[in-house]
């Protein structure tokens, strides 16, 4: 909890600071477009912090959601009546198939999640630029509906945000409330101790995968109807930054520990760095740098706060006999 | 002693059951039967196979062969879920906790209990665990995480899961080895009010007092082996442990008699907070001392500091007369210091490289020409060492994951005898090896000492250090608190100091 | 010499032979020494990389930064070029300035305790970040034909770029350094049990700090060599390489948590990464599939050999394997 | 199509008929990256031109704009002997040696769409003049914004060399007295990124209050501007103009957002690409000022001065006009 306050502290600061310089910052409009633009790395970095909690990582997210957003396209493409729902579901359902993928070589081949979705990184985007083969989908080719969603806001929060909200409520519900979501920390916390427990590791691990994968798909779909216009480069190179986002959220690269809510807060800091700084007017070519700059800090920072808490730990370990 | 059991039901038994590892046989025939409203007590050398047959309990390890009979049924576990499903409840020898976790889910991880929607009632968790701790008298709070909790609060941790079960049967391995009196007793009353219910439980432990205090009956094992069951009227101590060794002790422990000579190793007010305070102690050459205490006694964190791995606060260590500087395990190499740790898996040995290069790792400097290994020098270098210790291998570019336990100690023996040390210290130096072998080790460190070695010794195996020290210091909770001369020390002796009862004591 | 080659170096040396032998019959213009020329110029800044990180990897970190110390060295370059800076002058300051970029990695992971994953990745848009504060969205191109010309200048009578024999003489080093010294011993202890050589008075932090300024500096020679090839001194030089030279690295055997892996797979691995790659290129097909084949390729590597194992030791006895859940 | 000359200009004595063309060229297209649509479109207009002289036409390239990459496929051509490649440069200077090793090779090099060092190459097929942009950009802006108020600029990246000379003659042109009320406030850099140009778009409205248009001269930026127009309080109220594809901008110019655009065509682009390649190669031209060739349906064209040959002005598109295009 003391990670969140601290993030949510940084991201307070930050605004605050951008606001006084220039009050429009923070203007109705202004607000909806930090929302939009933490919309996709909130719902990627919840997916990558369940599974980071379990020791694992996935790095096939950016890809994974460029496909699943070329498929949405095409699906609009080949039937320009489909429902909404539908289009949402096929493209978590995508996204899901490649978390599944992911998943099962890593739990039932036993092999290093880093390695493999390195591998399923480049295979997922081959085939989602053999399939595209150059074609660009437009705004144009999609229904005004979907394309509504993109834009439409209830109560002053945009609708794409809503599903991020959802996702991270839900998911940060499920590990707090559900046998399975804690035994995904106790699996990051010592995956030895946890098949000793009698956890299913393998098959917790699979779920973790085919829950990022699920999650990568619907940013893809989002990813479409925000930016309605679509080529097979979406999300590319994004998975660097979705890890940054969890780590800088405070949760641990070695699993066991955090939040999805910090991961979230994470995501909504790098993306709120990236509107703030053209506000700013802060020399673009400094933005990387300032970015790089920050995940150090934070999990600097991170570190030195364990390493306090631990020590508080041990100071209180004199019990006498 | 208490009243007879509800009744005398076999709720779980093993009969005729192996269990190999690679080339180890842990355990060879291991045979059970746990009883309702019974306190049984295994009890064996180290690595007789006691833990193994724990695992086989759990359902952690599958066995090779043999049966497990529930309620008289033949039955299998394929993983701990099974076991658990079962009612059986276990305590590992180590613990087994999640550090990010905090004590309660740690308590009830995969079993909490829920309320509407399959949620995790966590309120009714942490009533539970408070009760829990109530009930075991223990002072911890339930939010805290597991991660710094010292290893008699990780024990009573696991001890509180294992009660939350409602098991009707519990094992526990080694579950005192970590705990002072106190507490002992809060969980040998929890224990009984359990066998007065009816539950079975089985109790593993190297303190014979306990065991004979708490349990009804007790099985002997050796070498992967069942000995005997009996009652335990119908045992005393000295039954006991000669059929756990198999010989007399006396045969085991071939101690030529050495002349004392300079002072090789002197430690002075070696102090680390909350783990060990102003030790000090001398060592001279062809001396073997004894450093004796219960485990979680702070011994091995007195060694690992004389030799560099662990850091210490203040006080100051000198290696013939020359003081060594803090954290440097490369100077006290130099120096002529030798570490055989009490972990070899973790600390002794890399596993996945070969005998060869394990035994001359800390010597790849010497032995490089030109700054170079060439293909055979660490093989022509390895053989003399793992020859003489008869380590028992394929081939020395095998990888030492291959090796049993003891040939696995032969080999972290091998790497640092061969460093030809002024100063070795051992730390449990023949935790899980077999018998034979024992001897063996025994006979070179009289030798060793003979050829004007300074030898520390830590181990908790009370023959081990009556038959080999000159000299027994005793560690408790951190202080060093006797100092036992060879004449005079015997298993009282040592037993008393050790548990923090000699009060003093004269020296 | 060949029967201490492990079982994964024999198959991926194994694998690229095939791959040079099925493309020189089936690839027009492979087996030409032009091909060859062109192709170990791809290979050189792959493989200069691969070789401090194969070091990296053996002992259990990673660094995923180096790409942005090429692409930082490169911005430097072109700045000191821009203010007057003879190269002769340059190269040293640009190796010196690799070897901050690894310390500053290399005290965040061993000074502070930090996993090096989280640190790379930092540095990794840190760097990158300096390098396009250093020279922006400017290219500087008009660095003399002397030098530019002669880096990707062929032996006599070859098309072999001397660079390429530089790259070899430097792999036999590192080849020597991690498997025939008392320096390569400890690498392999560290990253199999890192406690374990603590206990056998290896420095483990020390060692790994100056491994990290070590891949810095030889990040930033192939900035250089970058720089030189391609005439032109930019930001975003190299952008993305790291993950091809991870995939090499780990495509040649060396395991991704430490303690296992030979320079020679490495090699192997890098030389077959690329020639499959340009024979593919060669007989036009397309970029996509190309992608897909890298994938493919690098998961099959890490799959193979465990269900290899996996399958014969259910063959061998049936038994639960004990192997505790993959790691970051 | 009709494969016959178009009778624009009328064959005059050194410029060449399309029948003087050989038959079975090589023509390589090599764009800064394949899987863009924008290059897509381009290469299958060079695609259809090299069906009409009876080529080879095959397009190959990297899948991520570098020129380490387009390199590496250079050298691939180089070795599979094309007679032709027609390239779009990622960098200007990087390519360099491995296109003029190509063409110690024999192939003939044209560059499109962004050019390199003149001396690696050929032929420049430019899609319009830097001053035809210019002229064409601030008339659209002015007209929009009743010639008077502050505009901006938002461009590519910060070293694009076509971008640059673009907003330096911009800078000039507004000095010219009818545009002396509209004052431009800034340049902003979107990188050529979806994402950074919607940023950057943000970042200009939210600092400059009173900003009246926006001129993107860069398909990328113009498409993310609109859309964040389209969907803020600013739509209709700040005018856009830029250069775009139809495809992309059809949705903001139907709905209101953005009044008009302009963009050459790119298909023809890569046909004028494809002619220029095989004329030199077949050794209709040399690629001397002032030479003339005939580029099938577009007719004939003359090389200018450093190589260059120029498409022809831009296309306006707006309401009346986008939906008769499709690209
Ligand atoms: N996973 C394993 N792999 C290989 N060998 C093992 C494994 N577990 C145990 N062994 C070996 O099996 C033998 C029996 O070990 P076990 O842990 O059962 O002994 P124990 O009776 O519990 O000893 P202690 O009193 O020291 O706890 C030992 O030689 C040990 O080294
Ligand atoms: N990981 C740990 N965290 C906190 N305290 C620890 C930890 N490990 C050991 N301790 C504490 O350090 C003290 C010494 O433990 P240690 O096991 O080294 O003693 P020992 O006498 O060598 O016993 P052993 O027979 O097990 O070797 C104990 O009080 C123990 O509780
Ligand atoms: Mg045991
Ligand atoms: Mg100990």
């Amino acid at each position: 909890m003391v990670r969140e306050l601290g993030i949510g502290l940084a991201l307070v600061l930050l605004v605050a600071v951008t606001t006084i310089y220039n009050p429009r910052f923070l203007n109705a409009q202004s607000r909806k477009d930090l929302m939009l633009g933490a919309t996709i790395l909130v719902v990627l970095a919840v997916g990558q912090a369940i599974v980071v909690i379990t020791r694992n990582v996935d790095l096939s997210v950016g890809s994974v959601l460029g496909l699943s957003a070329f498929a949405t396209g095409k699906l609009f493409l080949a039937m320009s009546e489909t429902p909404i729902v539908l289009a949402v579901l096929a493209g978590v359902g995508l996204g899901l198939l490649c978390g599944i993928v992911n998943g099962a070589l890593i739990a039932v081949a036993r092999v290093p999640a880093l390695v493999v979705t390195l591998g399923t990184l480049y295979v997922f985007r081959g085939v989602d630029y053999s399939w595209a083969a150059g074609q660009q989908i437009n705004a144009a080719d999609m229904p005004s509906g979907f394309k509504r969603m993109g834009t439409a806001t209830l109560l002053g929060i945009p609708v794409l945000a809503l599903f991020a909200i959802a996702v991270l409520v839900f998911a940060g519900y499920y590990l707090r409330n559900y046998r399975s979501g804690r035994e995904m920390y106790a699996i990051g916390s010592d995956p030895e101790a946890a098949r000793l427990s009698g956890i299913p590791v393998g098959w917790r691990v699979f779920t973790a995968m085919a829950i990022s994968g699920a999650l990568a798909g619907l940013a893809g779909v989002l990813h479409a109807a925000r930016f309605g216009t679509l080529d097979a480069a979406a999300g590319n190179g994004i998975e660097l930054q979705v890890v940054a986002a969890v780590v800088v959220g405070g949760v641990a690269i070695f699993g066991g520990s955090g939040s999805v809510y910090g991961a979230a807060l994470g995501a909504l800091l790098l993306s709120t760095i990236g509107s703030a700084l053209p506000v700013l007017r802060i020399d673009p070519f400094w933005q990387q740098a300032v970015v790089g700059a920050l995940i150090l800090a934070a999990i600097g920072l991170d570190r030195a706060l364990t390493a306090r808490i631990a020590d508080r730990l041990r100071g209180r370990r004199a019990r006498g006999a | 002693m208490p009243e007879q059991p509800s009744n005398g039901a076999t709720l779980l038994a093993l009969s005729g059951v192996s269990k190999s590892f690679g080339a180890v046989r842990a355990l060879v025939d291991g045979q059970l039967e746990l009883r309702a409203g019974e306190v049984h007590a295994l009890v064996g050398e180290n690595g007789a196979g006691k833990s193994t047959l724990v695992k086989i309990l759990a359902g952690v390890h599958s066995p090779d062969g043999g049966v497990l009979t529930l309620d008289g049924e033949p039955s299998t576990f394929t993983g701990p879920a099974d076991a658990r499903g079962a009612g059986i409840a276990v305590i590992y020898q180590e613990p087994t906790l999640f550090p990010d976790l905090s004590v309660t889910e740690n308590i009830f991880m995969g079993r909490q209990p829920l309320r509407g929607l399959r949620r995790i009632d966590a309120a009714s968790m942490r009533r539970r665990t408070a009760e829990l701790f109530a009930r075991l008298g223990v002072h911890l709070d339930p939010d805290r995480p597991a991660r710094g909790l010292s290893i008699a609060d990780q024990q009573l941790v696991e001890i509180a899961k294992a009660l939350s079960f409602d098991a009707r049967v519990l094992v526990m391995d080694e579950p005192t080895a970590a705990l002072s009196g106190v507490e002992v007793e809060r969980l040998f009353a929890v224990v009984r009010s359990l066998r007065e219910s009816g539950a079975a439980i089985l109790f593993i432990s190297h303190r014979f007092d306990e065991v004979f205090a708490l349990c009804q009956r007790i099985t002997v094992m050796r070498d992967g082996r069942w000995v005997s069951t009996d009652r335990v009227e119908d045992l005393d101590v000295g039954q006991v442990v000669r059929r756990m060794v198999g010989r007399e002790i006396s045969q085991l422990y071939p101690k030529q008699q050495t002349q004392a000579g300079d002072v090789a190793l002197e430690v002075r007010d070696l102090t680390r907070q909350g783990v060990f305070e102003n030790v000090s102690f001398t060592l001279r050459r062809g001396e073997i001392v004894a450093l004796a205490g219960l485990v979680g006694a702070g011994r091995s964190e007195v060694v690992r500091a004389v030799f560099g791995v662990d850091r210490y606060d203040s006080g100051e260590i000198l290696v013939d007369g020359v003081r060594l500087p803090r954290g440097k395990p490369a100077a006290a190499i130099s120096a002529g210091v030798a570490l055989v740790p009490e972990d070899r898996r973790q600390q002794g040995l890399v596993m996945e490289l070969s005998i060869e290069r394990n035994a001359t790792l800390p010597r790849r400097w010497s032995l490089a020409r030109l700054g170079l290994l060439g293909p055979r020098v660490e093989r022509e270098d390895a053989f003399g060492w793992t020859q003489r210790l008869q380590v028992k291998a394929g081939a020395l570019s095998d990888p030492v994951s291959t090796l049993s336990g003891g040939n696995q100690q032969k080999v972290v023996l091998a790497k640092w005898l061969s460093t030809s040390p002024k100063v070795l210290i051992v730390d449990e130096p023949t935790r899980g090896i077999d018998v034979g072998t024992k001897a063996e080790v025994h006979r070179l460190m009289s030798q060793l000492a003979a050829d004007g070695v300074a030898v520390l010794m830590v181990s908790s195996e009370l023959p081990e250090v009556l038959g080999m020290a000159d000299r027994v210091l005793v560690m408790h909770e951190g202080r060093l608190v006797e100092e036992i001369a060879r004449e005079r020390a015997d298993e009282e002796s040592v037993m008393l100091a050790a548990t923090g009862q000699s009060s003093g004591g004269a020296a | 010499m060949l029967k201490r080659l492990g079982t994964w170096d024999i198959l991926v040396i194994g694998v690229l032979a095939l791959v040079v032998i099925a493309s020189s019959i089936a690839v027009d213009g492979f087996a030409t020494s032009r091909f060859w020329g062109f192709l170990l110029l791809d290979v050189i800044p792959i493989a200069l990389i691969a070789l401090p990180m194969t070091l990296v990897i053996v002992t259990g970190e990673i660094d995923l930064s180096v790409a942005s110390v090429l692409g930082l060295s490169s911005a430097v370059m072109g700045q000191l070029w821009l203010s007057g800076v003879p190269l002769p002058v340059i190269l040293p300051l640009v190796l010196v300035l690799g070897m901050v970029l690894g310390a500053v990695n290399g005290l965040f992971v061993t000074g502070f305790g930090l996993p090096s994953l989280a640190v790379t990745i930092g540095t990794l848009a840190l760097y990158r970040g300096l390098a396009y504060v250093v020279l922006g969205d400017k290219a500087v191109a008009d660095f003399p034909f002397s030098w530019t010309g002669n880096t990707i200048e062929a032996l006599p009578g070859t098309t072999i770029p001397w660079m390429a024999l530089l790259v070899a003489g430097l792999a036999v080093t590192f080849g020597v350094v991690l498997h025939a010294t008392p320096v390569g011993r400890a690498l392999f202890a560290m990253g199999n049990n890192e406690q374990a050589a603590t206990f056998s008075g290896i420095s483990v932090a020390r060692t790994k700090f100056w491994l990290f300024v070590l891949t810095g500096a030889v990040a930033a020679l192939a900035g250089f060599f970058w720089t030189m090839r391609y005439a032109s001194a930019r930001a975003d030089n190299g952008a993305g390489l790291e993950l091809s030279v991870v995939a090499a690295v780990l495509l040649g055997g060396v395991s991704i948590f430490g303690g296992r892996g030979s320079l020679i797979g490495v090699m192997a691995g890098v030389l077959l990464l690329i020639s499959l790659r340009n024979a593919l290129q060669l007989a036009d097909v397309p970029a996509d599939t190309l992608t897909v084949v890298t994938g493919a390729l690098l998961i099959v590597s890490v799959v193979g050999p465990n269900a290899a194992s996996m399958l014969r030791a259910r063959l061998r006895r049936r038994r639960p394997a004990v192997t505790p859940v993959a790691g970051a | 199509d009709d494969e016959g000359d178009t009778p624009a200009g009328g064959g005059n004595a050194s410029g060449g008929a399309s029948g003087q063309i050989k038959e079975g060229l090589s023509v390589a297209f090599l764009p800064k990256q394949v899987n863009n649509p924008y290059f897509t479109v381009s290469d299958n207009g060079g695609k259809s031109a090299v069906e009409e002289f009876k080529g080879e036409y095959k397009e190959v390239g990297p899948s991520e704009a570098s020129a380490s990459s387009q390199v590496s496929y250079i050298n691939t051509l180089t070795q599979q002997g094309s007679d032709v490649i027609v390239i779009s440069a990622n960098d200007p200077n990087a390519i360099c040696g491995a296109v003029n090793q190509a063409r110690q090779g024999g192939a003939k090099v044209v560059t499109f769409d962004s050019d390199t060092n003149k001396d690696c190459r050929d032929l420049f097929v430019n899609q319009v003049t830097a001053q035809g942009i210019a002229e064409n950009q601030v008339k659209l802006i002015s007209d929009q914004i009743g010639g008077a108020g502050k505009i901006a600029i938002l461009s590519a990246t910060a070293n694009a060399t076509n971008q640059n000379a673009w907003i330096e003659l911009m800078k000039t042109e507004l000095k010219k007295p009818e545009y002396s009320k509209i004052e431009l406030v800034t340049v902003a850099y979107g990188n050529d990124e979806d994402q950074k140009s919607f940023q950057e778009t943000q970042g200009l409205l939210s600092s400059y209050p009173d900003l009246k248009g926006i001129i993107s001269p860069t398909t990328v930026g113009v498409a993310a501007a609109a859309r964040y127009l389209s969907g803020s309080q600013y739509k209709g109220k700040v005018a856009l103009t830029g250069l775009g594809t139809p495809n992309q901008m059809r949705e903001f110019v139907k709905d209101g957002t953005v009044k008009n655009f302009a963009l050459w065509s790119p298909a023809d682009l890569g046909y004028l690409a494809a002619y220029a390649g095989a004329a030199l190669a077949s050794g209709v031209i040399t690629g001397k000022e002032g030479e003339k060739f005939t580029a099938g349906k577009l007719g004939e064209y003359t090389i200018a001065a450093d190589g260059i040959v120029v498409l022809g002005p831009p296309t306006v598109f707006d309401s009346s006009n986008i939906d008769q295009f499709d690209f």
